[in-house]
């Protein structure tokens, strides 16, 4: 198996406090990975690390990230702008906010096919909302239009465009009806299909990465506890991944 | 609009360089002057203050005041006073600057346009006109004044061409003709070419109206004006001692002075005991002010009209020096002791008095009342002080209310009639309703009505020096402090001709020496 | 969009009525008689009834309603009378120093405008260490006093160098030093509200989106902040119109420009009623049109808001 | 494992960590707090009486009896200097005490009743607002006559419509908060919302309000004292002082400098802390590109 992603050590810091401890994992390419924990135990910051997305405070302290062989860590802007959209992508768990509410759909989606380098921006964003079945004509709306669901498959859409190896999807899902839900992961997975992308699936809920991953890494305040398998969670020796698996039970008994 | 302007200036600009490139012309030489305020008003029905400095150079008055403050012919050659009737001859050879000649029926019309105006200055009975000649008429005051002659010296008494538009042509007799127009900020003449009179040196006039003092120093040093009209005792301190800048004064005239406020209510009434006001004429260095503001060319003043005018003389009064022991003890005979902290008192009441300056502006005797400030606090007088920027503010604020001790002001009797300046500020049948608080009393009333009853010029000056006497000396309506040249600021190679009183200055008459 | 103005107008109806009482009462109610200032700077003797006949003539002698109403009648027709200084009719007044106002004041606009981007954009854009510097300029910037920075302009630019002149003819070389006064201050100011705005859309998600993307900075820039922020940098930038008209007020008086700081600062000290009034009517106008100006642009540029206005 | 968790500084270490981090913030606050010394240092420090002349010492430059020389009048510029520190800034401050003591219970009022009181009171705001502030102060000053109670009477008269909107922002921004709703619904009375709830939340960023408008009340003031219609000499206040120095700038530079300098400062050590202090309120950091 190739290695499309590998963390090594990664620690972070925000003003004195260690926020990611010594986290190592890889993804290989075309595998999708679930990374599950419990709320704030540093799912997001491990994406946004991978993204080049910290802000201050935040700051890397040791560890690194290879892709392609290099290590992105050490990236200059200019080599981090290459690698986005076409190299990592990420979609946001707030879609509410992640679009730019004062442009149009079709510019934000056009804008994405320029940057993958496609030879028809506009039929490329037509063809990615068919794939994530939306109709064409939103590409005339703006953000504030579309309900939650839409802007999600939306931004689907634009990952389509992008056609980025390794896509990280940070719990798309939150705050969305199961309904919607079912559609987006649908969408999600049409689109690692069609692409053949690797994908770092984030959640809280066992029950989502189910529908997307077989294997998934479990996060505990700032550590990776364990690799395993999605289904194996139950018998896991730690108390906190058996406590995720517990929950993700109980949901899905109560429906 | 600004930009249509500005290229209208441009284009007559490139015409006029082109007409004078034609003919073999001399240079022309002009002349930039800077005045603080645009006085020039449009307003026909106000026309008798159209006539102000600048427009002074394009009409004429009757008569101009000579040397001593006296009349003396300009377009009247001649005038006779007699049982209420003035007989005039006019001077012959003059026409207007459209060609119209001057004559008794010119100059009648001209004098009735004085009785159209709101404020009849010159109290002439307009029914009394009669014609006597082509050159000669005869009228009476409607008041029986005989000073009718020495007011036509004001320039606003200036006489026009009546039928044409005198705001937007002033036509008179005078050696300039009017040229352009920019309310606030210029005004400019030409040179006459057709003058009756002796021709002006200089060709073009241009007054630029600068109303901030630094503004028009600073633009006299930057070499963008050449003579400043208005002159403040701040710009002549900050004035550069390396003769980039000269300085050019006429006699003493106008006088520094505190008016005490004889008629006031509580609490501005401590004014109301002489010794007081003694103590306080006492107290004042004349000759530190003196040798400090206006280019120590200011004089420690006996009085508010200088002995040298209407030939007063100087020793009519006595004046006061600088003894601040003698004040003090003046002040402890009043009943003012001196308080612990430095402050006399009186009855348990502080002596505080409020000063009030200036007229017209503070700006024309700054910084004196700090100087003031400090030389009355060491005699264990508070002073508390009111700057006023605003005549208007210091009139019917301060002035008429009577809400302040000691009024200071800065001016002069620019008129070459004697009683002008007593009667209006001294009197309590002053016509300026401000002055009530400064009046002594009947005694001076009486004195200035005899003045100006009186038929004869010496009867008037023996009348007004008994009341000048009285007002700076005996009663101490008004404190004098200094008696101060008229002054204006010129660069270099520029001699002026100065005249006492700031609207004969003829800035036609400059002298270029470069 | 039309509506939207007419409703927008309707609603600021109040608003002037109230500026125009305003405008009148502060001046009519003041002390100071304009008639008798003016006589006896003249040196001229006016008896109790020329004095009287003269504030009839003015309307001085009315109850403050009275003459209230009768003003605003004529103003509605843009007759604010004659001003007591001049003799001029005030609108003529008004017309004469117009234009060098509206140009310096427009002209400083410009440049704060510039300015404002200019520091904004640099300090968002430049490394750590640029920024900070660029930062505390702008701070200094804001903090210098118009006047003094003025004074030494002056010193600099007409004394020390000879570069400039002090009074000039209105020209626009003229115009220089004035609107650098003008516009520095300011352009600090709205410099600092544009870096405020662009650093706190910085932290919106969609810039992290954009950024995910691969956009480059001048691109999230110009397509994704600044429809955002153009709005309420409108707002800020007519708004900073007023400051500039208060501080042409300074500027003019150092600088000598003929505009309508130097005809108000005179009309205060002549206590020239008509002046006075019709200037604070139009100043606030001025600012009114601006701000509705400022709203429009506003609205363009927020699809939502857009949107609301052309469907209702 | 615990070396993760947070060490808990003490609150004094925390505050210098912050000053170290924010140095706007702490160079701020030493220029106030140096200005606050200079103010008190009469009391320990004999200066030159800021009136006294001596016309024979006019214009005198920086020498050792007169430190930053003399003025046009001989009086010493440094005691001057001392002297209105007092006078100017507490100008400043007592003008921004009449703003708030205005626009501190309208803001209130009209954020809390809301509704037709709240529109009213806006209109009337609005109405202010109309002028430009500056100008709406020349007015007011116009009206009353040049000296620094009309000024400070002028100024806070075109200031408080501004602070009385941003407050009511503040206000509206702080009732929509749960807690605020929470108490609302559980029948807290308005007086004890306002003081229970709303003061504490709006407190902090009503200081960087302050913090800045002083700082623009302070360049009013010594503007309209450098017109000449404010402050009156010889009272010893910046702007004052300035316009006393114009005509001398070409021949003695330190009149103008050191005044002009004062309010420079001053006005930067007013808006340093207020934009520190928003710095602290506000943590987001951007994203980076």
């Amino acid at each position: 198996m190739v290695n499309a992603l590998l963390v090594e050590g990664l620690s972070l810091h925000a003003n004195g406090q260690l926020l990611l401890n010594n986290v190592s994992f890889e993804l290989a390419l075309g595998e999708r990975k679930g990374l599950i924990g419990a709320s704030g135990c540093g799912k997001s910051l491990t994406a946004s690390a991978i993204c080049g997305l910290l802000r201050p405070p935040l700051s890397i302290a040791t560890g690194q990230i290879i892709l392609d062989g290099r290590n992105i860590l050490d990236f200059s802007k200019k080599e981090w702008r290459a690698v986005r959209g076409r190299h990592i992508f990420q979609i946001f768990q707030s879609p509410g906010t992640a679009l730019t509410l004062a442009m149009r759909i079709g510019p934000q989606l056009i804008e994405a096919a320029e940057i993958a380098g496609v030879k028809n921006p506009k039929m490329t964003a037509i063809k990615a909302l068919h794939d994530v079945e939306l109709d064409e004509n939103i590409t005339e709306f703006f953000p504030y239009q579309l309900s939650g669901g839409m802007k999600q498959r939306v931004l689907i859409a634009m990952a389509l465009i992008l056609r980025p190896r390794i896509l990280i999807a940070d719990e798309p899902t939150t705050g969305l009806d199961v309904l919607t839900e079912y559609e987006i992961l649908s969408s999600l997975n049409t689109m690692i299909e069609e692409t053949g992308a690797s994908l770092l699936f984030i959640s809280h809920d066992l029950r989502v990465v189910r529908n997307v991953a077989q294997r998934t890494l479990v996060m505990h305040e700032g550590q990776i506890l364990e690799e395993t398998q999605v289904d194996m969670l139950m018998q896991s020796s730690y108390k906190h991944s058996k406590s995720l698996a517990k929950a993700a039970a109980r949901l899905v008994h109560s429906c | 609009m600004f930009k249509l302007s500005s290229a209208a200036r441009l284009v007559s600009a490139a015409f006029l360089v082109a007409s004078i490139s034609a003919p073999a012309f001399a240079a022309e030489n002009e002349l930039t002057v800077a005045f603080k305020r645009d006085r020039y008003s449009v307003d026909e029905e106000k026309f008798t203050f159209t006539v102000r400095r600048p427009a002074a150079q394009i009409v004429e008055t009757a008569v101009k005041p000579d040397a001593n403050f006296l009349p003396e012919p300009l377009l009247f050659k001649s005038w006779d006073y007699v049982d209420g009737v003035y007989s005039i001859t006019l001077r012959e050879g003059v026409s207007f600057s459209d060609g119209t000649p001057f004559n008794a029926d010119t100059a009648i019309a001209a004098l009735k346009l004085y009785d159209s105006g709101r404020s009849d200055f010159l109290q002439i009975d307009p029914e009394s006109f009669e014609k006597s000649g082509p050159f000669s008429f005869n009228f009476r005051s409607e008041v029986g004044s005989s000073l009718v002659i020495e007011n036509m010296t004001h320039r606003a008494t200036s006489l026009f061409l009546t039928g044409t538009n005198r705001a937007e042509n002033p036509i008179g007799t005078g050696p300039y003709l009017f040229e352009n127009y920019v309310p606030n900020q210029s005004l400019t003449v030409k040179r006459n070419p057709n003058y009756w009179g002796e021709a002006p040196n200089i060709d073009k006039l241009t007054f630029r109206f600068i109303g901030d003092d630094n503004a028009r120093l600073l633009a006299l040093q930057n070499g963008e004006i050449d003579i400043i009209g208005e002159v403040t005792p701040q710009m002549l301190l900050s004035m550069p001692q390396d003769g980039s800048v000269i300085l050019h004064e006429s006699r003493p005239i106008r006088y520094v002075a505190l008016l005490a406020n004889l008629n006031g209510a509580a609490p501005f009434d401590i004014m109301h005991d002489y010794k007081v006001r003694e103590a306080i004429a006492w107290s004042i260095d004349r000759e530190t002010i003196a040798s400090v503001l206006y280019a120590g060319r200011g004089i420690p003043a006996k009085g508010i009209l200088p002995g040298w005018m209407f030939n007063l003389g100087d020793n009519h009064t006595d004046g006061f020096g600088y003894d601040p022991k003698k004040a003090g003890e003046m002040l402890d005979a009043a009943g003012w002791v001196m308080g612990s902290d430095g402050i006399r008192e009186k009855d348990g009441r502080k002596m505080t008095l409020r000063l009030v300056a200036a007229y017209p502006n503070v700006s024309s005797v700054k910084p004196m009342p700090e100087m003031l400030e400090q030389m009355f606090l060491a005699v264990g007088i508070d002073i508390d002080l009111v700057e006023v920027d605003d005549s208007g503010v210091y009139s019917s604020t301060y002035l008429k209310p009577g809400e302040g001790d000691l009024f200071m002001e800065f001016a002069s009797n620019n008129n070459t009639d004697p009683t002008y300046l007593l009667n209006n500020l001294f009197t309590t049948k002053t016509p300026w309703a401000s002055y009530q608080l400064t009046a002594p009393g009947p005694h001076v009333d009486a004195m200035l009505e005899q003045a100006r009853a009186a038929q004869t010029r010496d009867e008037v000056i023996e009348k007004v020096r008994a009341a000048h006497r009285a007002i700076v000396q005996d009663d101490l309506a008004a404190i004098p402090i200094l008696l101060v040249p008229n002054f204006t600021l010129s660069r270099p190679g520029i001699s002026v001709p100065m005249s006492e009183y700031a609207d004969w200055v003829d800035f036609g008459q400059v002298t270029l020496s470069d | 969009m039309i509506k939207y103005l007419l409703i927008r107008l309707a609603s600021a109806l109040p608003t002037l009525l109230g500026m125009t009482i305003v405008a009148f009462a502060i001046v009519s109610l003041a002390p100071g008689d304009p008639i008798e200032q003016e006589l006896r700077a003249m040196g001229i003797v006016p008896t109790i009834e020329d004095l009287n006949a003269l504030r009839a003539k003015y309307g001085l002698d009315k109850p403050f309603i009275y003459r209230y109403f009768d003003w605003m009648s004529r103003a509605v027709q843009f007759d604010f009378g004659t001003s007591i200084a001049t003799g001029r009719t005030v609108i003529n007044e008004l017309k004469l120093h117009f234009p060098a106002t509206f140009i310096l004041a427009i002209s400083a606009l410009f440049g704060t405008i510039l300015i404002s981007l200019a520091l904004g954009i640099a300090a968002v854009a430049s490394n750590q260490n640029i920024a900070s510097f660029l930062r505390a300029l702008t701070v200094v910037l804001v903090s210098i006093p118009s006047f003094w920075l003025a004074l030494i302009l002056i010193y600099i630019f007409v004394f020390y160098f000879g570069w400039a002149r002090l009074v000039g003819d209105g020209s626009l070389r003229d115009l220089i030093l004035p609107v650098v006064t003008l516009s520095l201050g300011s352009g600090a100011a709205l410099g600092r509200v544009v870096y405020e705005r662009i650093r706190a859309e910085m932290c919106e998600d969609y810039v992290r989106l954009a950024i995910a993307k691969g956009v480059s900075p001048a691109k999230i820039l110009l397509r994704h902040i600044t429809p955002r922020i153009i709005g309420p940098l409108a707002t800020a930038w007519t708004n900073a119109l007023g400051a500039l008209l208060g501080g042409a007020v300074i500027v003019e008086s150092i600088f000598g420009w003929p505009g309508l700081g130097q005809l108000i600062l005179q009309a205060i000290s002549q206590r020239d009623f008509p002046i006075i009034q019709a200037y604070l009517v139009f100043m606030g106008l001025g600012f009114f049109v601006t701000s509705l100006i400022a709203d429009i642009i506003v609205i363009i540029t927020d699809p939502q808001l857009r949107r609301k206005n052309s469907h209702e | 494992m615990n070396n993760f968790s947070a060490k808990k500084a003490n609150p004094l270490q925390k505050f210098i960590f912050n000053l170290k981090k924010h140095s706007g913030l702490s160079i701020g606050i030493i220029i106030l707090f140096a200005f606050a010394l200079i103010s008190l240092s009469p009391l320990f420090i004999t200066y030159i009486e800021p009136n006294k002349m001596d016309l024979l010492a006019r214009l005198s430059p920086p020498s050792s009896e007169h430190i930053l020389g003399t003025d046009h009048l001989g009086r010493d510029v440094l005691s001057r200097f001392v002297a209105a520190v007092p006078v100017s800034l507490g100008a400043a401050l007592f003008a921004m005490v009449v703003i708030l003591a205005i626009s501190l219970p309208w803001g209130l009022i009209a954020g809390i009743m809301g509704g037709r009181v709240d529109a009213i009171m806006m209109r009337m705001a609005d109405i202010i607002m109309a002028f430009p502030t500056l100008i709406f102060a020349l007015a007011i000053i116009g009206f009353m006559g040049a000296s620094l109670e009309a000024s400070i009477i002028g100024v806070a008269a075109a200031w408080w419509p501004s602070n009385a909107r941003m407050i009511r922002a503040l206000v509206l921004a702080a009732k929509e908060r749960e807690f605020v709703r929470a108490a609302r619904l559980a029948g807290a009375s308005d007086l004890r919302i306002v003081f229970r709830h709303i003061m504490p939340q709006i407190l902090p960023p009503l200081t960087v309000i302050i913090s800045l408008e002083t700082a623009s009340v302070l360049l009013a003031l010594s503007s309209l004292s450098f017109l000449g219609i404010g402050a009156q000499p010889p009272t010893p206040e910046w702007g004052a002082m300035l316009n006393e120095a114009r005509p001398f700038f070409n021949q003695a530079l330190h009149m103008l400098l050191v005044p002009g300098l004062a309010v420079t400062l001053a006005v930067l050590g007013l808006n340093l802390v207020g934009e520190g202090l928003r710095h602290l309120l506000d943590q987001r950091e951007p994203y980076k590109w």
